[in-house]
C-alpha cells in the first residue's frame, strides 16, 4: 500500500481519517453531553418548582 | 497577644446572627446572644436542635456560614488561634486515641499546650475525674462513661477561660453526675465562663445563670436559667414565641 | 452566550479541518500523516489551557471561598480530562505510522497520560465526597498539587526516555501550514470556553440543589459579614 | 517548633502501639515481591535486571496501606480535630505525620532489600548509597501520600481513592528511584546517578513545602 520512494512517508490516510473522526466524535459527544445534562437539570428544576406550586 | 484595652473586660461571648448549614439543612439559623465574662449559660433543646452545632461553631471547630462572634474579645473568624487558645470544648467525639493509655492521651495534649507532661503533673487531673487507678490502661478497655471522664479531664487540662461542655452528663453514672457538678462549681469559682448543653433541665438550671432554648436551629427563648424547668424546657410548643 | 461560543467553535473547527485535510500541501518528510497535527496540536494547547484554568480556579476558591469558583473548577477539570484523553488517542494514532508503535513514551504524550489519570482521580474524589465544602477544598488542593507536579513529570519522563529522542515536529512556519493550525486552535478554544461556561452553570445548579437555600436577609446588622 | 516536637512525640507513641501493623505491611510487601517473580517467570537474568523496579513497586503498593492506616486513629474519635482546637498548628501536625510515615516507609524499604537480594539474586555493591535513595524515595511518597490519606480517610470508598490520587502524582518518584537503584546495583559507568538523585531531591523539596502549606485546608472546616 505504501510505496517507499524518496524517504517521504506516503499514504497513511487511514490514520488521518481515524484521528479526525475520533476527535470529532469525542468533542461533539462531550458537547452534546454537557448541553444535555444542563438541559436535563433545568427541566428537573422546573418540574420541582411546579410541584411546589401545586 | 492583643494589646487592646477592651479585651480583658470584654464579654465571654458576643454572637451575632450565627448560621451554619449541613448540606441541604440549616442546622443553626441567625443565633445572637451575649454572655458576660464569668457567667454560665445553659443550652437546652431537643436532639438535633442545633446545640452541638452552636458549641462547635463557638469553639471554632466549624465555621459559621453567616454571622460573626467575638469570644473574650477575639474575633471568631479572623483570630481563630486566639479563640482556640482561650476556649476548651468537650465534644461528642472524645478526641482520644483508642490504642493509647489514659495518661498518654493527656500527655499528648499537654505537650501541644506546652505544659509539663510528666506523670506527676497529670495524675492529679486523672484523680479529679476518678481515673487515677486506670491511668495506664488503654482507652479501648474503657467504658463509655470512663471515656467521658477522660475527655472531661482533657478539657480541664486546657485550663481555658471559656469552657464549652456538650452533654457533660451523657453516659455518666450517678457518681459521675456529682463529679460534673463539682467540677462545674470549681470552674465557676475560679471565674471561668461556661456554656453547657444538656437535657437535664433541673440540674442545669441549678448550676447556670442564663438559659437559652434552641429549636430547629433557631433561638426560641432566652432568660434566667432557673425559669427554664418551669417553662417546660424541652417542649418548644409551650414556650412563648420569639422570647427574650 | 455559551451556545454562540459552541457554534463558533464548531464552524471554525470544520473550516480549519477542511483546509488542513484538503487544501494544505503535503509535508516534506511525513507526507499526509502530518495532517493529524492540525487537530493534535490545538487539542494539546487547549488541554494545557484547561488545566491551567482549573489551577487558577482552585487557587481562587481557596482564596475566596466562593462556590462559583468551585463550579468553574469542576468544569475546567472535566474539560481538561476530555481533551487530554483525546490527546492521548490522537498521539497514539499518529505514533503508529511514524514510529511503528502506538505508544512511544514520548515525554509530552506520557506527561499527558499522567495528567489524564491525575485529574480523573480528582473527578473521582469529587464523586466520593458528599459534603460540598470539603469536596470543594479537597479537590482544589488536589488540583494545585497535580498541576505543580506536571513539569516534574515531564522532565523525569524526558530524562528517563532520553535514549531515542526524536521530537520530530513538522515544519509549521510557512503560511499554508499556519492557517489551518490557528483556525483549529481557536475552534477548540471557543468550544472549550462554551463548554466550561455551560458545565460550570450545571455544576452551580447541582450545588444549589445540594446546599440549603440562602437564608432570607437577616435581621441583625453584623450578619452580612460572613465567612462565605 | 514546640508544636512539631509535640507532634513528633505523639507519632512516636502511636508507632509504638502500631508495630504489629508495620509488620503486617512488611509481610504484604514481601508477598508482592514473591508474586512478581511468578509473574515474570524463573528467568534469573531478567529478574536481576528488573529487580529495582519490582522493589519500588512493592514499596509503592505497601505504602498505601501504611499511609491510610496512619490517619485511621486520628479520624476515629476525631483526635486530630481535638489537637487543632488546643490549638496545634496544622503544619506541625502534618510534618509530624509525614515524618513518621517517611520513617516507616524507609524502614519498610530497607527491610525489603534483603528479600529482593535473595529472591532475584541482585547484587548490592553500595548499601549506604542505596539507603540514601530509599530514604529520598520514601520521602517523595510520604509527603503527598500523607496529605491525600488525610482526605481519603474521611471519604467514601477510601481504599480505591488513595492510590487513584497518589499513583499518577508519584510517577517521577518511581522513575527516579528505580533508575537510581538500578544504577547503584548494576553499576554506573556514565555517572548518571547524580541527576536522578537531584530529581528526587527536587520532588521532595517541592512537595514537602507545598503539602505542608495546603494541609490546613484539608483538615480545617
Amino acid at each position: 500500500m505504501s510505496e517507499m520512494g524518496s524517504g517521504v512517508l506516503s499514504g497513511g490516510w487511514e490514520y488521518v481519517t481515524a484521528a479526525y473522526v475520533i476527535s470529532g466524535v469525542i468533542l461533539a459527544g462531550y458537547a452534546v453531553s454537557v448541553v444535555w445534562r444542563y438541559r436535563a437539570e433545568l427541566a428537573r428544576r422546573r418540574r420541582e418548582a411546579d410541584r411546589q406550586r401545586t | 497577644m492583643t494589646l487592646q484595652t477592651g479585651v480583658d473586660s470584654s464579654p465571654a461571648v458576643v454572637a451575632r446572627g450565627l448560621s451554619r448549614r449541613y448540606g441541604r439543612r440549616w442546622a443553626l439559623v441567625d443565633v445572637s446572644f451575649e454572655l458576660p465574662r464569668g457567667r454560665s449559660l445553659m443550652l437546652a433543646g431537643r436532639n438535633g436542635s442545633g446545640k452541638s452545632t452552636l458549641l462547635r461553631v463557638l469553639a471554632s471547630a466549624i465555621r459559621p456560614d453567616h454571622g460573626a462572634a467575638r469570644m473574650l474579645g477575639h474575633d471568631l473568624l479572623r483570630e481563630r488561634d486566639l479563640v482556640r487558645g482561650c476556649s476548651a470544648l468537650l465534644s461528642h467525639a472524645s478526641y482520644l486515641y483508642e490504642a493509647l493509655t489514659a495518661l498518654e492521651n493527656l500527655q499528648i495534649a499537654a505537650r501541644f499546650l506546652g505544659r509539663p507532661a510528666n506523670r506527676a503533673a497529670l495524675l492529679p487531673l486523672l484523680a479529679d475525674v476518678e481515673l487515677d487507678t486506670r491511668a495506664d490502661d488503654p482507652v479501648q478497655t474503657f467504658s463509655a462513661g470512663m471515656r467521658k471522664r477522660l475527655a472531661l479531664a482533657r478539657t480541664l487540662l486546657q485550663d481555658a477561660e471559656l469552657v464549652l461542655l456538650d452533654e457533660p452528663y451523657g453516659e455518666l453514672d450517678p457518681p459521675g453526675f456529682r463529679l460534673v457538678d463539682r467540677l462545674f462549681a470549681t470552674l465557676r469559682a475560679s471565674g471561668k465562663s461556661v456554656l453547657m448543653a444538656t437535657h437535664l433541665l433541673d440540674r442545669g438550671a441549678a448550676l447556670c445563670d442564663e438559659g437559652l432554648v434552641l429549636d430547629s436551629g433557631r433561638l426560641r427563648w432566652q432568660g434566667p436559667a432557673r425559669e427554664l424547668p418551669a417553662r417546660g424546657g424541652l417542649d418548644p410548643a409551650s414556650l412563648p414565641e420569639g422570647g427574650a | 452566550m455559551p451556545y454562540a461560543f459552541l457554534a463558533l467553535g464548531g464552524v471554525l473547527l470544520l473550516a480549519g479541518s477542511y483546509i488542513g485535510l484538503f487544501v494544505a500541501p503535503e509535508e516534506r518528510y511525513m507526507g499526509d500523516v502530518y495532517r493529524i497535527m492540525y487537530v493534535h496540536v490545538p487539542t494539546a494547547w487547549n488541554a494545557l489551557l484547561a488545566f491551567t484554568t482549573a489551577f487558577v480556579c482552585a487557587l481562587a476558591f481557596l482564596w475566596k471561598h466562593d462556590f462559583r469558583w468551585d463550579a468553574r473548577h469542576e468544569a475546567a477539570v472535566e474539560g481538561g480530562v476530555v481533551l487530554s484523553g483525546l490527546l492521548c488517542i490522537q498521539g497514539a494514532i499518529w505514533a503508529k505510522p511514524t514510529w511503528g508503535v502506538y505508544w512511544d513514551w514520548d515525554p509530552r504524550l506520557t506527561t499527558t497520560a499522567v495528567m489524564f489519570f491525575a485529574f480523573i482521580g480528582i473527578l473521582a474524589l469529587r464523586r466520593f465526597v458528599d459534603d460540598p465544602v470539603k469536596r470543594a477544598s479537597w479537590s482544589a488542593v488536589s488540583t494545585i498539587i497535580a498541576y505543580v507536579d506536571v513539569p516534574i513529570v515531564y522532565f523525569s519522563v524526558r530524562w528517563w526516555n532520553s535514549l531515542h529522542q526524536m521530537q520530530s515536529s513538522p515544519e509549521t512556519v510557512s503560511a499554508p501550514f499556519i492557517i489551518p493550525l490557528r483556525t483549529n486552535a481557536f475552534g477548540v478554544l471557543f468550544l472549550l470556553i462554551g463548554l466550561i461556561t455551560l458545565r460550570a452553570r450545571l455544576a452551580l445548579l447541582r450545588l444549589e440543589n445540594e446546599l440549603a437555600p440562602p437564608l432570607p436577609a437577616s435581621r441583625t446588622a453584623l450578619s452580612a459579614e460572613g465567612s462565605r | 517548633m514546640n508544636g512539631l516536637l509535640a507532634a513528633l512525640r505523639k507519632e512516636l507513641l502511636l508507632q509504638q502501639r502500631g508495630a504489629a501493623q508495620l509488620f503486617a505491611v512488611l509481610v504484604f510487601g514481601a508477598t508482592a515481591l514473591l508474586l512478581f517473580s511468578f509473574a515474570v517467570g524463573p528467568n534469573a537474568e531478567l529478574l536481576r535486571r528488573i529487580a529495582p523496579g519490582l522493589l519500588w513497586l512493592a514499596l509503592l503498593l505497601s505504602s498505601t496501606l501504611t499511609l491510610a492506616e496512619s490517619f485511621q486513629s486520628e479520624m476515629e474519635m476525631k483526635a486530630l480535630e481535638g489537637q487543632l482546637l488546643l490549638p496545634a498548628s496544622p503544619a506541625a501536625l502534618y510534618y509530624g505525620k509525614a515524618l513518621s510515615n517517611w520513617l516507616q516507609l524507609t524502614l519498610l524499604g530497607v527491610l525489603l532489600v534483603p528479600l529482593m537480594v535473595a529472591l532475584y539474586d541482585a547484587s548490592l555493591p553500595r548499601p549506604l548509597a542505596l539507603l540514601g535513595v530509599i530514604a529520598l524515595g520514601a520521602a517523595g511518597l510520604s509527603a503527598p501520600g500523607t496529605l491525600y490519606a488525610a482526605m481519603t480517610q474521611q471519604a467514601r470508598s477510601r481504599q480505591t481513592l488513595l492510590p487513584l490520587l497518589l499513583f499518577p502524582l508519584v510517577v517521577p518518584v518511581l522513575i527516579a528511584a528505580v533508575k537510581a537503584t538500578a544504577l547503584l546495583m548494576h553499576g554506573d559507568p556514565m555517572g548518571q546517578l547524580r541527576p536522578w538523585v537531584q530529581l528526587l531531591g527536587a520532588f521532595d523539596a517541592i512537595h514537602w513545602s507545598l503539602c505542608g502549606l495546603l494541609f490546613g485546608r484539608v483538615v480545617e472546616d
